[in-house]
């Protein structure tokens, strides 16, 4: 796959001196044409100044940005100019133009790139209704409810038929329901299209869905970076391993542990599942192999990637030695979280 | 010897002709020119869509320069200028060009202090899309700050009426000229009133005008 | 209160050009002889008499008769004449033309817009042949006085200092005679001027002016006086390019002048 | 339990005639003092125009709101100003004093409070460290992430200790982590100080941690209210079922649904786990009994209220007859969903 | 008899002195006066905090009435509330008055003009915090506004500089009168403008200083 973003050794600071703000420090990773590439992170990590190098809405403070073939971080602002039609944005604070009303604002970049005004309108149209405004054409972005707002900035990112499309928390001021249209939208425009999509969001969910690769950022540095499935399933870094952990929702938490234990008989043992390390069928054999009972009182299995992940919470009982052996065998495929601290609460 | 109305009723209805006239005229001229000179100010500036510190700092100290002149002197200075375009000093013409002058380089200075707290954001979505400056300016900057720009230009309309009443100087003519020589000098307070009211509301009515413009460019 | 004319409580004397040469000399000389005067300056015309009437100043010096006249009918006042100063031609004068007659049909003159110089401005257009004013027209005439079917030229009244300045886009001007010196302008070359003994230019005395109980205080009397010793005529004279004639008219002789021409006045 | 806020019948139309735009719409509800109250929707239904009526932000066009007593509805701005700093208000914008430093725009409701320096300025240290920004006291808002301009709106509408807390999709900017942070922030105020907490949001986890009953809102009116273990477990509108389904990702997409068929040898059925019907012990308890073999393929078991929830997709082999009896034995308890659908694809 | 450099020397700082008395007070006077005028404007106007119909016309008119007056005749119309103040129609003194006036309402426009588009959302999150309208505005309204303000100030300033030349009217003296008086009307370029030079040299020192004020207020 042809690479279509390249960034070697990009920092970017804000002020200078002691009280400099090292925003993005020394990321080095390339994007294919075509993939929908996941940006997550702590809030304040870098993840928006990172996409706002990439269309040069940034200057890049060392390193070198090279998008399409076209070195940015040379680049003047002039030069610029001619590869921005290329890359479109979604803000996380929207920027939409206040004094036009919804329709302009999603005709805009079509004026900017000379569209003629049948092939405008009918684009727009288009647009608006896909992201459910149709209704709304006529009304001015101060009449707008917040995921209104982000519908319509969507769309404007869109409207142009981009290459690339940076997508700084898309979702982040949507419904579920809503979230999925657009995320399929997303998917779809990916895949017809072929545009290369830059996904920045917290939504776990929306990386799961989307993305092929995922990068996560701390202060400003990328810690881990690779295909979703092993990001999510094997996370190196204590930050993808909270994140993780907060999006499956499959672990519970110690509250909920010592609830659990106070609620069901037997010994609690988190297992995870895996495709190709542990599928629950194998697990439930193994269980039966030694005559253990284990019943789920938390956990879950989605997919990630079209392929299935996550844990199950288990409550064993039976005889603590048959226990013991179907806990050995299961940790000989599978990971297998033991609470011996609940144990001792029991006794 | 009071004024006679009905006598010298086609005198000041020329008064009133030369007003429209000169304040017509240097609003179009300096309404423009100001707007490009006010837009130069902004885009020049530290921080603006073509920051440039030498052509800023050239504009910034020559529309200072200008600016504080009394009238009467920088019309004169520019006499000669005034004769290459309408052929003499004196008349009602050559007043319009040191007034659109004048009105111009106010008008900048409004422009520019209109412009200068706009929000940025809605900027950098124009440029992430690839368009020009002069593009930006156009479609996003003036659009997004009309209001006040609007009550900013019935500012400048208000300064431009009331230096219209400097005409007289060069024989110019026009209602404040009429208010000055033929009531204010002659002492006769009825004429000075009753012109100044006319004065005052054709101001009114561009005010209103105004206002209702900028309301509704706000939405609100 | 000290007295008028102490140093504490120096006379108030408004004038228009304050930088003219005799007012130093004037002021040295009133207060060699014990009275001590503070000249005002003021830019515009209209400001010097409403200021006496209303008692900010104690007398006035920058106006003739008939401009005396017009504000006290106007205004119901009764500012009243105490001495003379002197009489100044008032010339006409071109960059284009040396004679009246070279003024071509249809030419544009220029005459200071102040309401009584462009009345004598628009008389020594008729005198010259350049104009014919309307029947009725007055001893204050203006522009729209003119007969325009029987007149030779356009005037155009602007600002008293633009008439110089306009020299080079006008056939002529009517130039005030105390801008001459400044504007390099010779009286000789006018090519046409009234005169200043002529009957006709006693409404054009210029005089020293006081409120009408004040008119026989003797501190302004013996300013009058003062005002006519040789050190500060030959400064008049000398500002006005040579061309002012000294006046000396006894301040009843100037009261009646002033009865006259506020009475054709009405 | 007191109730603190109650609407009557309260109407928000933004404009008149034709064009006008019905946001809320005869709405009738009470929140008791001290709960913490969700209100979800779709964008657009009129979430944040109903928290702003109950701060007199926007004016009620017909119907009688009351808060703490007092009645809004009926009250001008001067008697609102002495209304407000009981509530403080989380904007979904942020709106934030942008010439302000973070330190002095989360110290502007104590000033208009009436604190004094001192206690002021300990207070704004304290909000401040606990969302994370003690560093950034003295940047401008324009110097924020996204992330970190939501967490200064959160401080500052904390900061003077209100009765009340609107908070309008409080935390849609932040990541996992720190939202879990404001998560437990907003609990422990609830717990500790009584402060009522009204909260907008999409994010369906929010309402299950943080909730005690749950408003689902849709085109202006709230169509779904009560306990959101209720309404959660038993969802009466489609708008709910959707939410919550999106929510808990715990039934598979037909598209899941069919890469399961495909790689899962076996009947696919989808068992409800609810705390009063089927827990998952009983479940597995039914098959076993049935000699049916029970691969979980999808799904997951959380908490709702401290009470567990959620469904199992499981592969279940044995004898067709056998598998037939135990799928009746379960639909006695709790809920079965079959897919004859995918039995059709795999003959 | 050209200008006498040397010896009028004193006669020049005098003008300048009062130059710097007039713009002192008028501005001080003005900038404060139309600062609330303004802000009445502002507050009073539909969709603001305190909006009132009533007060707003009245306050619109009235501005509208004063602002187009020619100078002099205005100067003339005060004359009573001048001599109120000062005792005397006459003097520096009693120029600064009317020229106070004017700034106020010409300052009003000017404020009012950079508050109208101010962001609603920050003033909407002040109100829910209970604060009254009048701390708003000193809180939020005019901190959040201040960049455009002092752009502002720094126009008003200049056009009150301008104004000054006309003190010499009622015998205020100052800069511009100087340069009217020893040099226009004397022919005398040269003084003209040597003095014109100084007063375009004051101008740029404050625009100066505004310019950096308003460049730290943006935070750029
Ligand atoms: N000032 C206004 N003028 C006109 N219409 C408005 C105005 N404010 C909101 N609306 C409309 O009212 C409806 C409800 O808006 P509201 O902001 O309450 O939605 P919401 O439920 O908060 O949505 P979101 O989740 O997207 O923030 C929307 O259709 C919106 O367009
Ligand atoms: N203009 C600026 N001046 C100074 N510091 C800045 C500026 N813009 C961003 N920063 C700082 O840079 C860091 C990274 O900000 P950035 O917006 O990239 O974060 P983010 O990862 O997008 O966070 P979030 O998820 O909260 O949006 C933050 O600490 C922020 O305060
Ligand atoms: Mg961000
Ligand atoms: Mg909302």
């Amino acid at each position: 796959m042809s690479e279509i973003i390249r960034l070697e050794g990009v920092h970017k600071s804000f002020g200078e001196g002691p009280g400099a703000v090292h925003a993005v420090e020394d990321v080095t990773l390339s994007i294919d044409r075509g993939e929908i590439f996941g940006v997550i992170g702590y809030s304040g990590a870098g993840k928006s100044t990172l996409v706002r190098l990439i269309n040069g809405l940034e200057t890049v403070t060392s390193g070198r940005l090279v998008v399409d073939g076209a070195e940015i971080s040379a680049m003047r602002e002039k030069q610029l100019r001619e590869v921005r039609p290329e890359i479109g944005m979604i803000f996380q604070q929207f920027n939409l133009f206040p004094s036009k009303t919804v329709a302009e604002n999603v005709a805009y970049p079509l004026r900017v790139a000379g569209w003629d005004k049948a092939r405008r309108e009918a684009r727009v149209a288009e647009l608006l209704s896909f992201v459910g405004l149709a209704d709304k054409a006529r009304a001015r972005p101060t009449q707008l409810s917040g995921g209104q707002k982000q519908r319509v900035g969507i769309a404007r990112a869109l409207a142009s038929e981009p290459k690339i499309l940076l997508a700084d928390e898309a979702t982040s001021a949507l419904d579920p329901e809503t979230t999925r249209d657009i995320l399929g939208l997303l998917r779809r425009v990916n895949a017809e299209l072929g545009i290369t999509i830059v996904v920045i969001t917290h939504e776990m969910d929306v990386v799961k869905y989307l993305c092929r690769r995922v990068a996560v950022m701390e202060r400003g540095r990328v810690v881990e970076l690779g295909e979703v499935y092993d990001v999510f399933s094997r996370p190196r870094q204590d930050v993808t391993r909270r994140f993780v952990g907060t999006s499956l929702r499959d672990r519970p938490s110690p509250e909920v542990l010592a609830r659990l234990a106070a609620t069901h008989p037997g010994t609690l043992v988190t297992v995870g599942i895996q495709e190709d390390t542990g599928s629950s069928a194998r697990l439930m054999r193994t269980l039966g192999e030694h005559e253990v009972d284990g019943a789920i009182v938390y956990g879950g299995i989605t997919e990630i990637g079209e392929r299935p992940f996550g844990s199950l919470t288990l409550a064993l009982t039976g005889e603590d030695e048959a226990i013991r052996r179907a806990l050995a065998d299961l940790g000989g495929y599978t990971t297998v979280q033991e609470y011996p601290e609940l144990e001792e609460l029991k006794r | 010897m009071k004024f006679d109305w009905a006598e010298n009723w086609p005198q000041f209805a020329e008064a009133f002709g030369q007003t429209i006239y000169i304040v017509a005229i240097a609003m179009g001229v300096g309404g423009i020119v100001g707007l490009v000179l006010g837009l130069a100010l902004y885009t020049t500036r530290r921080g603006g869509l073509l920051q440039n510190t030498a052509v800023f700092t050239v504009l910034n100290v020559l529309v200072n320069f200008i600016r504080p002149i009394p009238f009467v002197i920088f019309l004169t200075a520019v006499g000669p200028v005034t004769i290459a375009i309408t052929g003499s000093r004196i008349g009602t013409e050559a007043f319009i060009v040191p007034a659109a002058i004048m009105a111009s380089f106010a008008t900048s200075r409004i422009v520019e202090q209109n412009l200068v707290a706009l929000d940025r954001g809605m900027i950098e979505a124009a440029r992430s899309m690839g368009a020009s400056p002069l593009r930006i300016i156009f479609t996003v900057v003036i659009p997004e700050a009309l209001a006040p720009l609007i009550l900013g230009y019935t500012f400048i309309f208000v300064a431009v009426v009331d230096m219209s009443a400097l005409a007289g100087l060069v024989g110019g003519g026009g209602l404040g000229d009429f208010a000055l020589t033929q009531g204010y000098q002659r002492f006769d307070w009825a004429v000075t009133w009753i012109t100044v009211l006319v004065i005052v509301a054709l101001v009114q009515v561009v005010q209103f005008v105004g206002n209702s413009l900028a309301r509704r460019v706000l939405h609100r | 209160d000290a007295a008028k004319g102490s140093e504490d409580n120096p006379v108030k004397i408004g004038v228009v050009g304050s930088s003219d040469p005799q007012w130093p000399v004037f002021k040295d000389l009133a207060e060699k002889e014990g009275i001590y005067v503070d000249i005002q300056n003021f830019s515009d015309y209209n400001q010097p008499n409403p200021a006496l009437a209303d008692g900010d100043l104690d007398l006035n010096q920058f106006q003739h008769i008939l401009y005396l006249a017009q504000y006290n009918e106007a205004d119901n006042q009764d500012l009243t004449p105490i001495g003379a100063t002197a009489v100044y031609p008032l010339g006409l004068y071109s960059q284009k033309h040396t004679s009246v007659e070279e003024i071509p049909q249809g030419g544009e003159i220029a005459i200071p817009n102040d309401v009584t110089n462009q009345a004598r401005a628009l008389f020594v257009l008729q005198e010259a042949g350049l104009i014919t004013l309307k029947d009725g027209a007055g001893v204050v005439p203006q522009p729209a006085d003119i007969d325009a079917a029987a007149s030779k030229v356009k005037v155009t009244p602007v600002d008293a200092n633009q008439t110089v300045v306009a020299l080079d886009s006008v056939d002529a001007s009517v130039v005030n005679n105390d801008f001459l010196k400044d504007a390099g302008l010779d009286a000789n070359d006018a090519l046409f001027a009234d005169s200043a003994e002529s009957e006709g230019a006693r409404p054009y005395i210029n005089v020293w002016v006081s409120r009408a109980e004040d008119a026989d205080n003797p501190t302004y009397t013996k300013l009058v006086e003062l005002f006519h010793d040789p050190s500060v005529t030959e400064a008049v004279k000398d500002a006005s390019g040579g061309t002012a004639s000294i006046a000396d008219q006894p301040a009843s002789e100037l009261q009646d002048i002033l009865t006259e021409v506020q009475g054709s006045l009405k």
